[in-house]
């Protein structure tokens, strides 16, 4: 399990390019960091009001320096502190190149469910919505089924929806998918897994990408 | 004292909570939301409150304290994921909550803290976060009606205060703040520095004193209490 | 005339009391500060983005700190800077506990205009709308006729209004005047002028103020 | 050139500027408008500009002496006082002004810059400057709506940027900076000092960099512009 969300992680960071502005949300998303190039120079911005996050401080953490989870974190040379209205306002505007976003279900039009599951325990939609309205690119990480088994990636979405027609791209362990048009097209299958794997654990209907390649 | 002196002491803050209020909160997890107002809130009795703020923090970490009481009947978030209690009492029907998403919420006290009358956004359109908000019609395309809100008192936590409310914030302190403190009728700070006037920089105020009707000396906190108290969940 | 303003911005200096904030229009009104007791603790915002301005620098002004007409100031301790939207927001909200404006006309209802005389130059409406709408306490002052002789507080506006409903209080060379649920009343007349003279030059019905006095 | 290094000359941000485009200028009666930038855009030959800024300026200072060029068509500001001549191509139907409340207008610009679709406000009702803008009704009560607006091109000035943008401001020069900043597909910034990347104070910076395309150093200009030369007019 941890290994399959670093193997998704891994995969995710080759998304982010230099130069970029990246909003990750919580669980597998954030571990993308660990996995970027070493001379590449991204900002990551952060809901509660940063925009240059650094990583985890090894120590003298501070109480009021955290990312939109809570945790601690540090700055980059060249960063900016912010209100919540200002952080929400460039994520709508549209000046976050990437958002990178944990997902319970896509389907093939791009919908996205991600912020509720009624009946059991309610989080609350937090930042999700704007994110994935407002960012340039925003890419789908999750597990390829859930823990019944059952395919994330789904004809119709049966959670309640965060945002419809927002999922550029979908990154799971067995395969990276891109939605064009609403179309759902496999751009290739990740190391381990074979395309039956694949059609078997998806319910959605996919095409090939013109690019489609089985593995590295 | 001057009408431009606002220093007082939490016996006096304290005086400002009513039972029914709406009580707008700063924060965003806990960071941000000011430790001894909680307490302070936690000590006045009210009850019957109608609390409109980022999210429910944690059970034992900012405005979760007082949600945890049951003395709230109304949240309005965007989140309630970080207390379990505020879920808990939501699902048995003793907290009312409305979720909001995050920026939207957060535009809707600005609204109300600069005196228009509400926004348009296509943001939650179709969702259920849509609720029955009123849809307006603008040159042929739908939009939801996010209204303004406004709070009978508002807490706020700030840095640095100067004696007439001038306030700069901390990193990610800041968030919902600024614009608790322009929404509330009544705009208690608690800072962790209280400066003479004149001592702030006027290029750095974040919040003009303009909206600071109270500012109390912070008694301090746990600063790592948010990560090194998150294992408790 | 230049006694008539300096006489006008001297009454209504007497309005502003210790601890309020307050706006004042260009014109008459920016004569107001010099005309305010010695010890008293007042902060002037200016629209263009100063809460605490202070008086006009004897030498060495800085091009980037002036008031709304562009002129320069300076600052007092406490004092502080923002942008237009603050400004603004401030003066909507209620924030401002007194603004001074000069009018065109001022009608019995409390209506104001200010903003144009059509079909001469057009200045355009600055920042008086919102100071109408949102300052707690609103004072045109003014001189009591205009240059043809021709009375300001009128029965009906015949310029474009401004803000209705909205002025509290006239102060002219001639009289002060209280306007209280859309009703004109008399409070004082001012050194030099008779009621014969006030009635003669003020086209709106008025009544007299219960504590009406004719001279100090 | 790294992408997030945005200092460049003015013959870049030169072309930037096309015919028609809808121009955002930041600035309060010429205070803080971009002194170069201006220069920069009258040598550009550009036509049919929209403007959309404070005020026209006055006739030798900040737009006013684009104004007076009769190359731009449409003005949408809160006042031309100060400006005659926009008056008189006012007046001669060269130049369509929309007047606006100042506040209201900084606000359409904002709800612009910050992704939201206009906001309701009953600022100018049964007045002139309703125009034929729409009414909302919202819970038996009749609003104004006003949309929002953003450029094609945004012209800022700021005291002090670093090479990614980030901008701080000088004094009342502040005014609209802000939101032309965050409101416009290209926004260029003048500015009298350019530092590296980290010498700014986190906390300090009032526009962050994401929403800066350009910057050029300001040439410098004559500070007492505004008052010293009002007696020309």
């Amino acid at each position: 399990m941890g290994d399959t969300r670093q193997t998704i992680a891994k995969r995710a960071a080759l998304e982010v390019k230099d130069g970029m502005v990246v909003n990750l949300g919580i669980g597998i998303p954030s571990m993308v960091p660990n996995f970027l190039g070493e001379n590449m120079k991204v900002f990551f911005q952060a809901e509660n009001g940063i925009l240059g996050m650094g990583p985890t401080p090894k120590e003298n953490a501070e109480g009021n320096l955290s990312n939109a989870a809570g945790l601690p974190v540090t700055i980059l040379p060249g960063a900016s502190y912010f209100d919540s209205a200002i952080a929400f306002g460039m994520i709508r505007r549209g000046c976050i190149d990437l958002s990178i976003l944990g997902a319970l279900q896509v389907n093939a039009l791009g919908d996205l469910a991600n912020w509720i599951v009624p009946g059991k325990r309610v989080p609350g939609v937090g930042g999700a919505m704007e994110l994935a309205y407002g960012a340039k690119n925003l890419i789908a990480v999750m597990n390829h089924c859930d823990k019944d088994g059952q395919p994330k990636i789904v004809t119709q979405c049966s959670l309640p929806v965060t945002t419809y027609r927002c999922v550029q791209k979908i990154i799971t362990e067995m395969a990276v998918f891109s939605i064009v048009d609403q179309q759902l097209y496999l751009d290739e299958l990740m190391p381990g897994y074979t395309l039956a794997d694949v059609k078997n654990n998806t319910e959605a209907d996919f095409s090939f990408s013109t690019n489609f390649k089985a593995h590295d | 004292m001057h009408l431009f002196d606002k220093v007082t002491d939490y016996a006096t803050a304290k005086s400002a909570f009513f039972d029914g209020m709406t009580l707008l909160f700063g924060g965003f997890g806990g960071v941000g939301t000011p430790p001894g107002l909680i307490d302070c809130l936690i000590d006045s009795g009210v009850k019957d409150v109608k609390l409109i703020g980022n999210d429910a923090g944690f059970p034992w970490i900012g405005i979760g304290k007082f949600v945890c009481l049951e003395r709230a009947t109304h949240l309005l978030a965007s989140h309630i994921g970080s207390n379990p209690t505020a879920g808990d009492l939501m699902n048995q029907g003793k907290l009312h909550v409305e979720f909001s998403p995050q920026g939207i919420l957060v535009e809707r006290i600005r609204s109300g803290g600069v005196g228009l009358n509400g926004f348009l956004t296509e943001l939650s359109k179709g969702t259920q976060l849509e609720y029955d908000k009123p849809k307006v019609n603008i040159g042929g395309k739908e939009y939801i009606y996010e209204a303004p809100v406004t709070g009978d008192v508002g807490i706020v936590y700030a840095k640095k205060a100067d004696t007439f409310g001038n306030l700069i914030f901390d990193k990610t302190a800041r968030n919902t703040n600024p614009y608790v403190a322009m929404a509330s009728k009544v705009t208690i700070v608690e800072a962790d520095e209280i400066v003479p006037m004149g001592a702030l920089d006027p290029e750095e105020i974040v919040v003009p004193g303009i909206y600071v009707k109270y500012i109390v000396q912070s008694k301090g906190y746990n600063w790592k209490w948010v990560w090194e108290t998150q294992d408790k969940q």
